[in-house]
């Protein structure tokens, strides 16, 4: 219990850090600090100083996630609606101002009006197109699947790491992937190579598959 | 689907957010629909709630010109917020007479 | 070398260049992030409208023309010069114009039957000081618009 | 090949790239431009906001500590991949990371000078569902962040 208390205290300046972090973002500092001394406080009963890393490290996760979440209090809104409503105080604003000063005004004079920031103003005014669903209807057709063209060098740290997923594939995985896609033989050929059924080349193709997209995105 | 008010033999169609060649398509539809359902002689495009407009709105206001023409009715352009002003008197639909003199006619809209 | 001599005289503040798909979804898309860039100019509304019009009319037009029903590549660069001239270049390699001229004329359309106007160029010209055209017919085009920002009193 | 059907495995919907440099002025900027991308999606205002704080890091990290004092490229790749998972990729040709385990630790910096706290990887962690850092120094780091985007209800 002493314990407890005495690491809470030793690591207040943690809090402060993860705190001053969020400043500026319509919280108040009192209440930034708040939210993550419960944070700390939930770290210090947790932390379990035999697995070998610093107290810190498993601390400011806990601070900051505890923080976080004061901000998702109330962003449960979609953004489309919120910056519907920015985009109509805007438009009131200008006129308004159209009006009084027999000109329009600027990004950042909007921004002072409204107390928003300039980033935010530029945002409202550009983005309200009703989103259109790009999972369920595609007005393009059939959904085409490139390869992501990317800098050459990305190509190839990519390519690198995939050898070394591919590396760490266990043998027989690993000599379904190559029959399949580097010796480009059919799912039926690779099952009568390694003595399967087509059905669970296919089933293992897809695992092996599913996994090196996990590692590799 | 657009919020509309079928008043009389005037259809009034209320559009809103951005028209773009993206979302004109589908307003487009959604116009068409009600005018087949409710035969208008009046089609009033009410452009209070919209905030972007390029060249498509303008292929979209031409559209439902001649299909109303075809139809024997007309259209009216009403509520234009003042940022689409230059480039609806850009399109030339101001020689069309669908512009409804503005002051004459202006409600708002959510 | 003149050439380089008057592109070193005209000084690029600041530069970004976006790539993305020709899918409609993305006019939107183009459209804000060009105008977050432009915003550190601090236009006012109606500058930033204007611009946000223009980049539409010129990717529709990829989206639309240069690639029709096909996907391909749109890319956008834009660079902020001395004087607050904003320079924007939005490139496809898609079918290219055949009469560049023809094209530029209001209301001339290719695709009068997909409710497009013609009048895309026009917009654009009202829209900014220079509208520039560069097309090869199989290769792609080159679209260059470029707008002053009017300079903002007190600190600019 | 084989890259070619793991990469296709991965269902890309919608890609984007921005290149800007590495000029403070543009760390809005860049936030802007993958919100207005991932707007597509209709995400909540708080998905949104935890997207912009980790890109902001990541953006801040290729300014601060990539390029330092000189001015170089910063490229975002964006990709929206099935499943409403959002891939955002910041890539640097900097100066590189020694031992990126140790600059992943909470509060580890090599700019305490200036005032920073070594937060930043943390705040990306708990910000995104997965975080990779890829680097050799002399040459570059990459960032990869990942994060689920909760489906719409209805259609939106
Ligand atoms: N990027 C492009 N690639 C190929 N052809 C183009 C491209 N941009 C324009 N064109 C051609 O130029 C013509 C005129 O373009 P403009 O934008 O002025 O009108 P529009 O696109 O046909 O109609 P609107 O823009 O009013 O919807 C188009 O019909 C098309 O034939
Ligand atoms: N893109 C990068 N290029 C080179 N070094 C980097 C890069 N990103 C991070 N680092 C190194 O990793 C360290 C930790 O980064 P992190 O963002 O967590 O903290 P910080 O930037 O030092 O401080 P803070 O983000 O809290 O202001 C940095 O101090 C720097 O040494
Ligand atoms: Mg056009
Ligand atoms: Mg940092």
């Amino acid at each position: 219990m002493v314990e407890r208390e005495l690491t809470v205290s030793e690591n207040l300046g943690l809090v402060h850090a993860c705190a001053g972090r969020f400043r500026g973002r319509g919280i108040e500092y009192d209440d930034l600090f708040q939210a993550g001394c419960i944070g700390l406080i939930k770290a210090a009963d947790n932390f379990d100083p035999d697995l070998g890393y610093k107290f810190s490290t498993y601390a400011v996760p806990v601070i900051i996630g505890e923080i976080k979440r004061m901000f998702r209090d109330g962003g449960a809104v979609k953004v489309s609606r919120s910056l519907k409503e920015l985009g109509l105080k805007i438009n009131r604003e200008t006129e308004a101002f159209v009006k009084a000063n027999g000109r329009e005004p600027t990004v950042t004079e909007l921004s002072e009006k409204l107390s928003e920031k300039p980033e935010l103003i530029t945002e409202a005014i550009s983005a309200c197109a009703p989103p259109v669903s790009l999972t369920v209807t595609n007005d393009d057709g059939e959904i085409q699947t490139d390869i992501p063209v990317d800098a050459p060098d990305g190509k190839i740290t990519e390519i690198m790491s995939l050898r070394t997923e591919l590396e760490r594939l266990e043998d027989k995985d690993r000599k379904i992937i190559d029959l399949r896609f580097y010796k480009h033989k059919t799912q039926s050929e690779t099952a009568k190579d390694l003595g399967m059924t087509q059905v669970q080349v296919s089933r293992r193709e897809r695992k092996i598959l599913m996994s090196l997209r996990e590692k590799l995105i | 689907m657009p919020k509309s008010v079928m008043c009389g033999n005037e259809l009034t169609v209320y559009l809103s957010g951005d028209i773009d060649h993206h979302s004109a398509r589908k307003i487009r539809e959604a116009t068409d629909a009600l005018i087949q359902q409710n035969q208008p002689s009046v089609l009033k495009l009410n452009f209070g709630g919209v905030n972007f407009m390029d060249s498509s709105g303008i292929g979209l206001i031409m559209g439902r010109y001649r299909m109303m023409l075809l139809y024997g009715g007309s259209v009216k352009v009403v509520n234009v917020p003042e940022n689409l002003r230059r480039i609806m008197e850009l399109s030339g639909l101001s020689g069309l007479n669908v512009f409804e003199r503005s002051g004459e006619f202006c409600e708002s809209v959510k | 070398m003149f050439l380089k001599e008057v592109v070193n005289f005209v000084k690029v503040l600041n530069e970004m260049t976006v790539t993305f798909e020709s899918r409609s979804s993305n006019e939107a898309f183009a459209r804000s992030a060009v105008a977050a860039f432009v915003a550190q100019l601090d236009p006012t509304i109606g500058e930033l409208n204007d611009i946000r019009t223009a980049v539409s009319e010129a990717v529709t037009n990829c989206v639309v023309h240069a690639y029709k029903e096909s996907i391909g590549k749109i890319s956008i660069n834009v660079r902020i010069l001395s004087d607050n001239i904003v320079c924007i270049r939005i490139r496809d390699k898609g079918c290219g114009i055949e009469d560049i001229d023809k094209a530029m004329e209001p209301l001339f359309t290719t695709a009068p039957e997909a409710e497009r106007a013609g009048l895309g160029f026009a917009v654009m010209q009202s829209f900014c000081d220079i509208v520039k055209v560069r097309s090869n017919v199989g290769s792609g085009t080159t679209v260059t618009l470029n707008k002053r920002i009017s300079p903002r009193v007190g600190n600019g």
